[in-house]
């Protein structure tokens, strides 16, 4: 060896642990409206300060700001807020029934409403998603049967994927919605391929599809951003940046040298990286990367900055890892707060209409929920036919799946 | 009818599914312009347009992927993985998505798509071009698994693969793309156009999956191959002068039980052949399967005759090789026990 | 000595090697500060730093290629894969290079990691939290499969495995973490602490890779399992009373085929039973090996008892597994053949 | 559908085809001594000109120029030269060999000499190399014997991997070559690993590995970067960009977007793009990287911007994807050639000493060739023994290869 300073091995670590008072001051927050709006056939290149900031439209004040403001009809931002908060209670509802015993597992979205809810409302109904499991939200905004939805995480007689996967899976092609897989990121590639042969068939929908922090790690991630690159492909790339990957915080994933969005700028694809707890901005920036599809333009990556404001999953006890409080810390504030906020604001909202909003919301998913236990709970014994189990494997059931289904006895 | 090799008769099935079909398209590293390394997309380009058959980067889990996503949006993707020793950045891929999708969204999205992959041994490819990666894929539920031995069943069988509603692996064995090889490799190499399997429709005609042939018809013994290995069977039976039945496999999965156990009824006696490694190769699961189904009828051991468990090396080609003799050494041993 | 369940035996096993070696250190998703989502390294990064068990990002094929790097410096890695379901995107990484690499390099180049990782059902985990791949580790050279079925053993194998000069596959039956689980999902759950096997030596100590156990003596029948199905075995054979010996098998690569064809001649029967799907499983190549090894010691078929040629369904937990009932008939089969 | 405009697929193609003519006006080439050199501790997102542009130091009037020349001296250079030239007689010598049929393969790095050959110059002896392929010019550069490289290439009973890989696949733990893979990618991840043993032990030895601009498509590109981000590991992370992957164009990789040095960038790596034909360029970006890592920096990502003047490999015709002359119209020169002339300007080097160079190592490779064909060519049947083909599956024979070893009786 020669007379040299040895190395040393850096291993990234959250500046706060439980016991620790959290604290986000080194987040820097920019103004709303402070960011510039650039057209859509913009250079990649061209969009680093974006892909390095964050995009914010509701402010402080409670008021819109900038070039970003959508200036979205009343409706719409009605629909969204009921569309968060009914996401938001279906959570909890479902959490509950988990902790009641009713199925194996669930997982929440909460402080995460917007991301989901506001990209429904940007895209067209029959744009395509590949989701991952925290946008519940796209299929409350698009209309699927909540009973079914909770037939799925019961796993009962009703359940439309037949008691196979695990709660909150869910799949609907009718809803445009992918068929969720446990194994994050194999998605994110797929959704290119989809776009591509939208593409290739001249058809006119688009792409969008979301991946987590954490799951940015895996090779599949680069796949969705080379392949899309290559081929123009028209898909959104959404990263919800929530801080968190079960345990590690978004430093074990990368995001202590740089933000996920210069990810994209560097694979030569647009980037944006925006406030996701913000409804308009949201919104804002979904239009933007649809049109640029829609125009034949290729793709976008948004990374939605966010925080997950609760466990992992029902598996998951975040106060072994993080401090108890730091969801109340997290600066960028709560998306249903911020935007029924922006509706008091507007004068067409106020504190009553959201309470009673809220109980009639309840009120749906109560009797939702009853009528979905009425098909059965997990390990009620209320199951698809034990038939079933076996099919779907292939098209047509080979000899050596119907010798073991007779083995079976079924 | 004209006389083809494989790679002539394997461009011939994509090109009249590329013609009959809207939805086929195919892709991979190097079958656009140039034509695959291997040629079988050779002028595919040309004739169908750039749109129908590209070139892609080099990440064999994005061609999957993409794949899988063109599958679900209702095209019939035909993928090439340039060696199938290159297929395993893709498992994930294929096992934990195309294999899984029917299944986990009970029907909503399906995956058919195949996935054609040159392999094994016996072109100096060294450990990293000669691989047979096939019981890797035996063991994952959901998919198919398919080898053709010759011309005619090979654009039979791949355009039934492409027309198949699941994803297939559709696997080549490199060594007869241009000729039948029977393991002697220092003889003479014969040409296609000998045999008489080379004679193919022009257009569009399948082979079914899931049902083998009979390479020979024969009573003393079975003798189970699929590929390359059919003709080195064909060789040995030749050899000894043992009145074998070599059953050509054509699918693995689903494996055309009927065909095996009629044959080993008759026989009692049985070799299995695969150029891949021993342990766990799907000659396990075909002896699991045999001695299963024709337990009484059994006369002697199964015999396996396989590669080695070590990786194919460069040097040790025909040593490693499970040629004639070997498999002949087997066919005696089960005659003689 | 220390009643100890399996995660606090593997634990253990940890401890006391990045005790002992200060070339040994632990990585994975989650397992620093956290301590792994199964707890397995509870405590070991608090105990020996930082930088000796730490979190990685989420990208098995990084943990895997990074662990390949650090064991071809010289390093003792030690890594976790959060569920087996999830080996698959670096299964190029473990095929293509921790297998090859001493052969290729013709040992220029080794590589000793350890690769642990939960596998396995009866948790409710749905198709991508019960797989059991170990099959298509099996069919690779180069590499070592180990699954243990008591905390004694999965510490002792552990160290060994962490200390053999190659890699190793160490797949932990995460159903069995808790308590010697049998497949009686209805009946309350033991705890370790009653079982013999949960009493563990506090330090160092190995129990051999490529050896099986004999969980019970028996004459009638052999039973060759692993993992939580050596408990399942264990209560089919006192519920049906049958004299059976239950081998557990402990390493499936190298596979200890003396004991195994010491049972067979003795019995003259035999069960394999694994939770991994059927085709081309791990069940396969025993089948093969036993009657390759001991054809004329067989007085019946070898049954397998295996979970079915489906993805693991949620809902069906107890109709997938493959339960003291399902061994239980096979058995009984096996015994009036 | 709306009444939208019909989306459609791009599928990238390069600009001539064969019988055209080629012309790579296209690429802009900044002057010599144009770019700035940072401080080593520079920030990923400051590098980000000098990931889109090309830094260079030799001239067109063949001297040295600006921040990033890194006044080597005369010996240095001249090793450089011979090393350069030896690697292409080399080549040559052994692509011979392969068209007489004494090997099956070959693979040639004409073109890309500097970039092994002057990184061999500016890392350490102990540094550790993860290669490529066409990086033989790092063995070369490092004194490993000729005739072993060779014995290599023809599977003899010398080969000191016992005829066990293909032709080009060297492995010298000695020499600090990790063992070649045909498996593209997989290697530059675990040289990632190997830097953070490195850290780990506080060792000084420092890692440099080399992938393709077409393989940085695989997951394990990103792999790489994300974990050497991550860990901030002592690692220079090269990519060479010849502009080909066998015969798909760099835009198939995503070259027609982005630069591949800008991939880096999106990392939070600080990340450099140098003219791969410019052996002084090359050593100075090599040096600074060196530098970074041996201060605990962590990685850098270098682009190699440079041209595979032959085909792929012995199994390749490049007429039939890219017109025959392109080699010749590439603008940035031949390596050797620019360095002998810069060495002629200086006045320590002349065509009559560079000429009798060429002579000598000519003879020193016949002679190498020679001795190693005494030990055989691949089927002379001079090889190791048979039964070295069971060994080194494990490090004990277990008894299924034993057994197997015997039924081959051996
Ligand atoms: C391939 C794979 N590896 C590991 C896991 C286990 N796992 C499930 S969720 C998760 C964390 C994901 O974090 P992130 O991507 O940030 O998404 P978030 O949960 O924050 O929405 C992990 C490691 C998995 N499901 N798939
Ligand atoms: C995983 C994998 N996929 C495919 C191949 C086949 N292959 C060998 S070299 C090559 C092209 C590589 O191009 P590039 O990375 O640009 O390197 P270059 O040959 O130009 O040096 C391909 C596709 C392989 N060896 N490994
Ligand atoms: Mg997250
Ligand atoms: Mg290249």
């Amino acid at each position: 060896m020669k007379n040299r300073a040895p190395l040393s091995l850096h291993i990234p670590e959250p500046k706060h642990r439980p016991g620790d008072r959290p604290d986000f001051s080194d987040i820097k927050v920019p103004k709303a409206g402070e960011m510039r709006r650039p057209d859509i056939n913009v250079a990649a290149k061209d969009t680093l300060d974006l892909a390095y900031s964050l995009i914010r439209v509701l402010g402080e004040d409670n008021e819109v700001h900038g070039p970003w403001a959508p200036m979205l009809d009343l409706e719409l931002m009605k629909r969204g807020l009921r569309n968060m908060m009914t996401t938001r209670i279906y959570d909890d509802r479902m959490y509950r029934a988990q902790r009641q015993g009713k199925t194996s597992f669930y997982m929440k979205c909460t402080g995460e409403e917007a991301i989901a809810v506001a990209q429904a409302a940007a895209l067209d109904a029959e744009d395509m998603c590949f989701p991952t499991y925290r946008q519940q939200g796209l299929l409350i905004a698009r209309g699927y049967p909540m009973v079914d939805m909770m037939c799925q995480v019961y796993s009962n007689e009703r359940d439309p994927l037949k008691g196979r996967q695990l709660p909150i899976m869910y799949s609907s092609k009718k809803h445009g919605f992918f068929s969720i897989a446990g194994n994050l990121a194999m998605h994110f590639a797929q959704a290119v391929g989809w776009a591509m042969a939208s593409a290739y068939k001249n058809d006119d929908r688009i792409v969008s599809t979301w991946i987590g922090d954490g799951s940015t790690a895996e090779g599949d991630f680069h796949t969705a951003l080379v392949f899309a690159a290559v081929y123009r492909a028209p898909v959104i790339l959404n990263i919800v940046n929530n801080q968190w990957a079960i345990s590690s915080y978004q430093g074990i994933a990368g995001g202590e040298e740089s933000t996920f969005a210069a990810r994209g700028v560097g694979h030569g694809i647009p980037s944006l990286r925006v406030d996701g707890n913000d409804f308009l901005a949201v919104y804002a920036v979904t239009k933007w990367a649809a049109d640029r599809a829609r125009a034949n333009l290729g793709p976008t990556v948004i990374e939605h900055f966010t925080y997950r404001a609760e466990g992992h999953s029902t598996s998951d006890d975040p106060s072994r890892y993080r401090p108890a409080d730091e969801a109340k810390a997290w600066p960028l504030g709560d998306p249903i707060d911020r935007l029924k906020k922006h509706l008091i604001a507007l004068g067409k909202w106020s504190d009553a209409e959201h309470t009673a909003l809220e109980k009639e919301i309840d009120e749906q998913i109560r009797a939702a929920q009853k009528e979905a236990e009425s098909h059965g709970t997990l390990g009620s014994g209320k199951l698809p036919s034990v038939k079933t189990m076996f099919e779907d494997v292939y098209k047509e059931m080979p000899w050596h799946i119907r010798r073991q289904r007779q083995e079976m006895g079924v | 009818m004209a006389t083809m090799n494989m790679i002539q008769a394997l461009n011939s099935a994509m090109d009249a599914m590329l013609t009959k079909n809207a939805d086929v398209l195919i892709f991979g590293e190097d079958v656009g312009y140039f034509g695959g390394v291997f040629r079988a997309t050779d002028g595919l380009q040309k004739k169908h347009g750039r749109q129908r058959c590209f070139d892609s980067p080099i990440g064999e889990a994005g061609i999957v992927a993409t794949a899988i996503g063109m599958a679900a949006y209702g095209l019939k993707p035909v993928i090439e993985i340039q060696f199938a020793d290159y297929i395993y950045p893709a498992y994930d891929q294929i096992v934990s998505a195309a294999a899984r999708l029917r299944y986990r969204s009970a029907g909503d999205f399906t995956c058919p798509l195949t996935l054609r992959s040159p392999y094994g041994g016996g072109i100096f490819g060294g450990q990293t071009h000669s691989q047979s990666p096939e019981a890797l894929f035996t063991h994952v539920c959901g998919i198919k698994t398919v080898i053709p031995s010759n011309p005619y069943d090979a654009k039979g069988l791949l355009i039934s693969a492409i027309e198949d509603a699941d994803p297939v692996m559709f696997f080549e064995p490199k060594r007869i793309y241009n000729g039948p090889f029977d393991g002697h490799h220092d003889k003479p190499v014969q040409p296609w156009s000998k045999h008489p399997l080379s004679d193919v429709p022009d257009g569009y005609y399948t082979v079914p999956l899931g049902k083998a042939g009979i390479a020979r018809e024969g009573n003393d013994l079975t003798v189970l191959a699929y590929g390359t290995m059919v003709h080195v069977a064909l060789a040995a039976a030749q050899e000894t002068g043992i009145d074998a039945e070599i059953v050509d496999l054509r699918t693995l999965i689903p494996v055309d039980i009927e065909t095996i156990t009629q044959s080993i009824e008759k026989t009692g006696r049985c070799v299995i052949v695969h150029e891949a490694t021993r342990t766990s190769g799907f000659g396990a699961e075909l002896t699991a399967l045999v001695q299963e189904n024709c337990f009484y009828h059994l006369e002697a051991p199964i015999e396996r005759v396989t590669g080695w468990d070590t990786p194919y090396p460069h040097a040790f080609e025909w040593q490693y090789f499970p040629g004639p003799d070997r498999v002949a050494d087997a066919m005696r041993r089960a005659m003689e026990a």
